[in-house]
């Protein structure tokens, strides 16, 4: 049944995910919707910054109950371990 | 074509586009297309002084290509509708 | 496991439906032919060459191929004593970023 | 302009499949190994590949490699002069 | 939709369940099984662990569960 | 020549065709030489472009050079040439040419047009005429009424414009009016107020900067001179911008059952599950529907700037299209429009007043007009035919025939939020709305009426093949691509999904890797199980009463977690096309929606089918379900379900054995299973369960599982209440007409004693601890301070019913100390000092959960001692 990638990212709708983005972002969130662009919909989501400030990682994070992600930054997607 | 249905539903609701270059816009949605182009009234944008040439400008046409992400409420979507959209458009995809 | 050499035949008939109908494009590269040229690429390398062969996607075919260095912080900087000759290359229309003749003209150190 | 010249440079590639070759991405880095085959877009399989981040081999590999299309800027028939 | 045998695509069918590196352009090299790909180029792998441009420089994550990666990222695939 | 001036070869289109080229895109015969200027004489949409009569000027000026814009301006139009429009002439020139295009069928592209917006003055549906011409005249004068006086137009009077909208035409979904310079009429969905240029100010439409001509930028460069543009001229990204306000028809698609988006995550579902309308044509209910519409959209609904631009765009190329007249060249300067003076709005903040132009304005709009004009030198990139190409192409890119499929959550997101008025936003409310609108056997009121959607559809559809047709005709070809002067737009490149970079051969059988992925679940499952005895007995469920149990391990013990995730998602898959086919009229066949959930399924440790009740998905999606199944496949659902219910995430996360301290979400969980599952199992057990069949259920529970251990989940405990207070109630139910046979009687007996003595000397187990209970209270944010354990004393009393005398007595023995302690809770809250109505009303609570169970046994608990039940 789940022979396509985006039909393992289909397994998980409204189940955890972790999304990494490609400008050092990540994200944590209730999936609730994509497409074949990987445009993605989250609830609930946790967004972890990392920044190299002065030399050491500084990261920040930010919540969001429903949010938009663009396809273009999406890199990698998968289940989280546990939050 | 999902997410353009999705963001149809949002038009007249206040969002918040977070641009890759980090400027983030908060407005009414006026208008989207199938390129997921923002059209968005009267906006604020809440790191004002890093954009200051924003100040003056009330309503803007976002290009999709640009837009990180958007915040929306939760009130907005109908999560279980939108999860079942999702599952359409795959088995469209795949027919 | 022998990987599809391309025959000719299918190369041909791929090659052309790949294609679909022919746009002209707008420079004529035939003018250009087995003369010096400069190329620049998207993502900032440079190379010059002789113009051998070239395509409606403008791929082209360069010969006595020369790559410059860059300088790492500044683009625009080219160390034209860091050059490489590379001979033959084929080069993918779609890394184009400028392509201009040699014809009178030479590189200097900027 | 007459569409096609008579050296056409996917003809070029076609002839190097089984030679070894050098792949020059947009950005900094390179690939050198045995062409196997390449498709419409360009996408290449080479085998038994060595990977060049700014002309320093960071890794080699045995077997097959798909290298995708959309970032070659170059290759090289017979590898790049200096780098082999 | 029938597709003739490409390069790419045939080597692609043969590696599929077999352990692959995949890279993408970040210079991310993900190391793995390979579940599935499309035509999209996206990937689907399963115990994968995550190095930045080499195992050498040792592993920065290990992914207990199965990892997709977006297709307009991947530099290459290959075979381990 | 054009900016682009190229195809130097000069070869006349016909004989590059002739090139071999034969699997061109015979789209391409119609836009032959794109961007080519020398007349064509076999290209059919030139004249539709340029009519018949007009030269073909050098450059496109977007109808701002010449033709007076602004219909309201008041000084008349410039003298053009009677309003000719393109559609008429295009008739006249395509009856004529119709029989020279063999595969061009005789209906034009303009007819269902015609036929779809009607004549804005009012005579909706009237029949397309052959020749149409007058039809394309009144937009004009329609726009000329709409707009007495321009001069001076405040703000509030253009918004009066809009609110006395002409009641909308039925919009219909997903499709732009096509914007072809051709169809020079103005749709009669757009309220008149729309067509208000700017007075005095010629803003050329941006040319979409999607195709990489510059974009003229319509924000005034210094923010002093910022002012307010009324209405906000924002140029329209694609032609093919849906204006979503546009009044779309209203659809009767039954809403999904889901919560209304006013409460997204309220976890009670509706009981009735969705189901799509049938969809069904009939022409009779039309001005039925026509009322229902233009009522429905009389709301102030804000018709949004899209709309707005779509129409001024639409007015532009109206405009243009109307005077073809000689555009100018090069040389000869853009003629800045006559400078009658013109009040408009000047600054932000002053609305309504009309003061007339001060000096300082004047000046202001000069610079602006210089600014204009500049750019207006740089138009005429595209050309007509360009335009029109760009217009077609990004029309087969929105275009659909079936919205319903393609544009799936805003249509159906649309009824549901209809359906329900901000006021009665509570279930009931949806449930209505859903069985007004759908077919359910219950009977919905529009069972077998029309659907305005389907017959708007079925209107749309003529007008929609012809632009689909078009560009689309050559869809097949993965690099089919459409180039014309602005570079190559190839088919992969659209909206619909990202370029493909590989072919992979989608062959799947010779493939060994692939093809063991590709089988069903059902032989995967016993492909991978040989060793395993099928139909070994089931070993007792292993929770000892302290076992702490994970749900990862219940998920390996069925498959795995993607196993179970992709059995869902068949599931949900199988749910969509049977409800696909029940909107469609079909009788729907659920055995592979049977299959899929694995019922009887024994080739695994835990079925299957309990692990996918242990996702919320996997819950949510149950109502659904049971719209599918037949009576049988029901029952051997639940004794499915009850026989593993110790392996079910939802007991063990519930049982403050197992789960000491639940999360909020497990808390939510709960929640979302009591109101869903619980409730298909008590409709189910009212309306069709046979009383044999609850005892077979009941023994399931008993035999198979821990009971103990059961009853400290709260789910667990409610469960086992609902059997046997069904059975309860079925066994006094003289009503029913049948009175229990004897052997059901006996079968009763003999399973209740099973139950109690599962149960004896365990009773207080049912009771949560304590720490529990405040936890439970405090992660839920439940406004009662104390912890509801009325289900625990209905459990009491529902046991107590069915039982003997010995039975009652050892019940009130075991469970003597909580008794006293809630009377002793409620004596606390009796303190005369504390008058709080909240504490009086938790206090009769106490006394009421308690007095449910003694009632039973003829006693009654009151202020503080326990007495006899008088």
């Amino acid at each position: 049944m789940s022979d396509t990638p985006l039909d393992l990212l289909k397994l998980n709708l409204d189940e955890r995910v972790y999304v990494k983005l490609r400008d050092a972002r990540e994200l944590v969130g209730t999936l609730q919707a994509f497409d074949s662009h990987c445009n993605i919909v989250l609830s609930d989501s946790k967004e972890t910054i990392y920044e190299l400030v002065e030399g050491d990682l500084k990261t920040t994070e930010r919540f969001s109950e429903m949010i938009f992600v663009r396809g273009g930054l999406v890199a990698l997607v998968t289940t989280p371990e546990d939050e | 074509m999902l997410l353009f249905s999705f963001f149809k539903t949002l038009v007249d609701h206040e969002v918040k586009v977070e641009l890759k270059n980090g400027i983030e816009l908060t407005g009414t949605l006026k208008s989207v297309d199938q390129f997921l182009n923002l059209k968005l009234d009267n906006i604020s944008s809440n790191n004002n002084e890093k954009y200051p040439h924003l100040s003056s400008v009330r309503n803007m046409f976002i290009r999709g290509s640009t837009v990180r992400y958007v915040h929306l409420k939760k009130s907005m979507v109908d999560t279980n509708l939108l999860q079942d959209a999702t599952r359409r458009e795959l088995m469209s995809e795949r027919k | 496991m022998s990987e599809a050499r391309q025959s000719q035949q299918p190369r041909q008939e791929q090659k052309k439906k790949f294609e679909g109908p022919k746009r002209e494009s707008i420079i004529n590269l035939a003018q250009y032919k087995d003369t010096e040229v400069r190329v620049k690429f998207i993502g900032g390398r440079l190379v010059t060459g002789i113009l051998k062969g070239y395509d409606e996607l403008m791929n082209l075919v360069l010969d006595e191929t020369v790559e410059y260095a860059r300088d790492p912080e500044d683009e625009t900087i080219i160390h034209k004593d860091q050059a490489k000759k590379i001979g033959l290359v084929v080069i993918r229309g779609t890394a184009l970023l400028s392509l201009c003749s040699l014809e009178g003209a030479e590189i200097i150190n900027t | 302009m007459s569409s096609v010249s008579e050296i056409l440079p996917l003809e070029v590639i076609d002839k190097t499949i089984g030679q070894e070759v050098t792949i020059l991405l947009k950005d900094y880095r390179e690939f050198f190994g045995t062409l196997v085959g390449f498709d419409d877009y360009v996408n290449v399989v080479i085998e038994n590949a060595v990977e060049y981040l700014e002309d320093q081999e960071i890794k080699r590999f045995q077997g097959k490699m798909l290298l995708t299309g959309n970032n070659i800027a170059m290759l090289i028939p017979g590898g790049k002069p200096a780098s082999n | 939709m029938e597709s003739k045998a490409t390069a790419s695509g045939s080597f692609l069918e043969n590696i599929i369940g077999k352990p692959v590196y995949v890279k993408l352009f970040s210079g991310i090299l993900y190391q793995g099984k390979l579940e599935s790909i499309d035509g999209f180029m996206n990937v689907t792998m399963s115990q994968v662990s995550e190095h930045y441009e080499a195992e050498e420089n040792g592993t920065l994550h290990k992914y207990p569960s199965e990892v997709f990666l977006r297709g307009s990222q991947v530099l290459y695939i290959s075979e381990k | 020549m054009s900016f682009f001036g190229f195809d130097a070869t000069g070869r006349k289109p016909r004989e590059r065709k002739q090139q071999g080229e034969e699997d061109s895109l015979d789209f391409e015969e119609t836009y032959q030489g794109l961007g080519d200027y020398e007349p064509e004489e076999d290209d059919l949409l030139n004249d539709e472009t340029f009519g018949t009569g007009a030269d073909l000027g050098t450059d496109f000026d977007f109808g701002y050079g010449k033709g007076e814009l602004g219909a309201g301006s008041g000084s008349g139009r410039a003298p053009a040439p009677a309003p000719v429009s393109y559609a008429s002439i295009a008739n006249a020139k395509m009856n004529r040419q119709a029989d020279c295009k063999p595969g061009f069928e005789q209906s034009l592209d303009m007819q269902p047009m015609e036929s779809l917006w009607g004549n804005s003055s009012g005579n909706q549906q009237q029949q397309v005429q052959p020749q149409a011409p007058t039809q394309f005249q009144a937009p004009p004068q329609v726009q000329q009424q709409g707009a007495p006086n321009v001069e001076g137009l405040a703000i509030q009077s253009l918004d009066r414009q809009q609110q006395m909208a002409m009641p909308p035409q039925p919009g219909f979904y997903g499709m732009q009016p096509p914007q072809n310079p051709g169809y020079g009429f103005i749709p009669q969905g757009f309220p008149q107020g729309q067509y208000q240029q700017f007075p005095g100010q010629n803003i050329p439409p941006v040319i979409p900067n999607q195709f990489g001509n510059a974009g003229f930028p319509n924000q005034p460069v210094n923010p002093q001179e910022q002012f307010q543009q009324v209405p906000p001229i924002m140029y329209n990204q694609t032609q093919g911008n849906i204006a979503h306000h546009m009044q779309h028809p209203q659809m009767a698609m039954p809403p999904m059952q889901n919560q209304p988006p006013v409460q997204p995550q309220q976890p009670h579902q509706q009981q009735l599950p969705p189901q799509y309308l049938p969809q069904q044509h009939q022409q009779d209910q039309q001005h039925q529907q026509q009322h229902q519409q233009q009522q429905v959209f009389q709301q102030p609904h804000s018709v949004d700037t899209a709309a707005r631009t779509q129409a001024v765009r639409s007015t532009q190329d109206y405009e243009h299209s109307n005077s073809p007249t000689p555009v100018p060249t090069e040389s000869e300067q853009v003629p800045t429009p006559p400078h009658t003076p013109r009040e408009y709005r000047r600054g932000p903040r002053r609305f309504g007043t009309q003061d007339p132009l001060t000096d300082e304005e004047l000046r202001r709009l000069q610079i602006r007009q210089s600014k204009v004009d500049k750019i207006l030198r740089h138009s005429g990139v595209m050309t007509p035919r360009d335009k029109d190409f760009i217009t077609r192409y990004q029309l087969s890119q929105i275009v659909t025939d079936d919205p319903y499929n393609e544009d799936f959550y805003f249509q159906v997101y649309k009824i549901i939020q209809r359906g329900v008025t901000p006021s009665e936003s509570n279930k009931d409310s949806i449930a209505k709305a859903y069985l007004e609108h759908s077919g359910h056997r219950l009977g919905g009121r529009y069972k077998r009426t029309d659907v305005a959607l389907q017959r708007m559809q079925s209107q749309v559809e003529k007008a929609v093949t012809v632009a689909k047709e078009r560009p689309q005709k050559s869809k097949g070809g993965l690099d089919n691509a459409k180039e014309g002067v602005l570079g190559k737009i190839s088919a992969t490149r659209n909206s619909k999904a990202p370029r493909k970079q590989l072919q992979i051969p989608t062959h799947k059988e010779d493939s060994p890797a692939l093809s063991s992925q590709s089988s069903s679940a059902l032989d995967e499952v016993s492909e991978s199980l040989q060793g395993v005895d099928i139909n070994a007995k089931r070993r007792r469920s292993s929770y000892a009463l302290s076992s702490s149990v994970d749900h990862r391990t219940v998920l390996s013990r069925s498959g795995g977690r993607k196993f179970i995730l992709s059995l869902i998602e068949t599931v949900y898959e199988e749910v969509l096309e049977l409800e696909a086919q029940l909107r469609s009229g079909q009788q729907p066949d659920s055995s592979k929606l049977w299959e899929a959930l694995h019922v009887e399924d024994h080739g695994f440790d835990v079925s299957p089918f309990i692990s996918i009740l242990s996702f919320d998905k996997g819950i949510k999606i149950m109502p659904r379900i049971m719209n599918f199944l037949s009576r049988e496949e029901k029952i051997k659902l639940f004794n499915c379900f009850f026989k593993e219910l110790s392996h079910l995430n939802v007991i063990v996360i519930s049982s403050y054995k197992t789960t000491p301290l639940p999360t909020k979400d497990q808390l939510k969980k709960m929640e979302l299973f009591q109101s869903v599952f619980l409730k298909i199992i008590v409709s189910f057990l009212s309306s069709s369960a046979e009383f044999l069949e609850v005892m077979s259920l009941l023994i399931n529970v008993i035999q198979n599982n821990n009971v103990s251990f059961i009853t400290t989940s709260r789910i667990g405990l409610n469960l086992i209440t609902v059997l046997i207070s069904r059975a309860a109630l079925m066994k006094q139910d003289v009503s029913r007409g049948k009175l229990l046979s004897s052997v059901e009687v006996s079968t009763w007996s003999e399973v209740y004693d099973r139950l109690f003595t599962s149960l004896e000397t365990k009773l207080t187990a049912i009771f949560p601890t304590p720490e529990y209970m405040q936890h439970a209270i405090s992660v839920y944010e439940q406004d009662s301070t104390q912890y509801d354990q009325s289900y625990i004393w209905q459990f009491l009393a529902s046991l107590a019913l069915s039982g003997k005398l010995n039975h009652q007595r050892i019940l009130i023995d075991e469970v003597r100390d909580e008794i006293f302690e809630v009377i002793s809770k409620a004596e606390e809250l009796n303190a005369p000092s504390q008058q709080d109505p909240k504490l009086a009303y938790q206090r009769n609570k106490f006394y009421q959960d308690l007095n449910l169970f003694l009632n039973v046994m003829g006693l009654v608990a009151r202020d503080g001692e326990i007495t006899e039940l008088k």
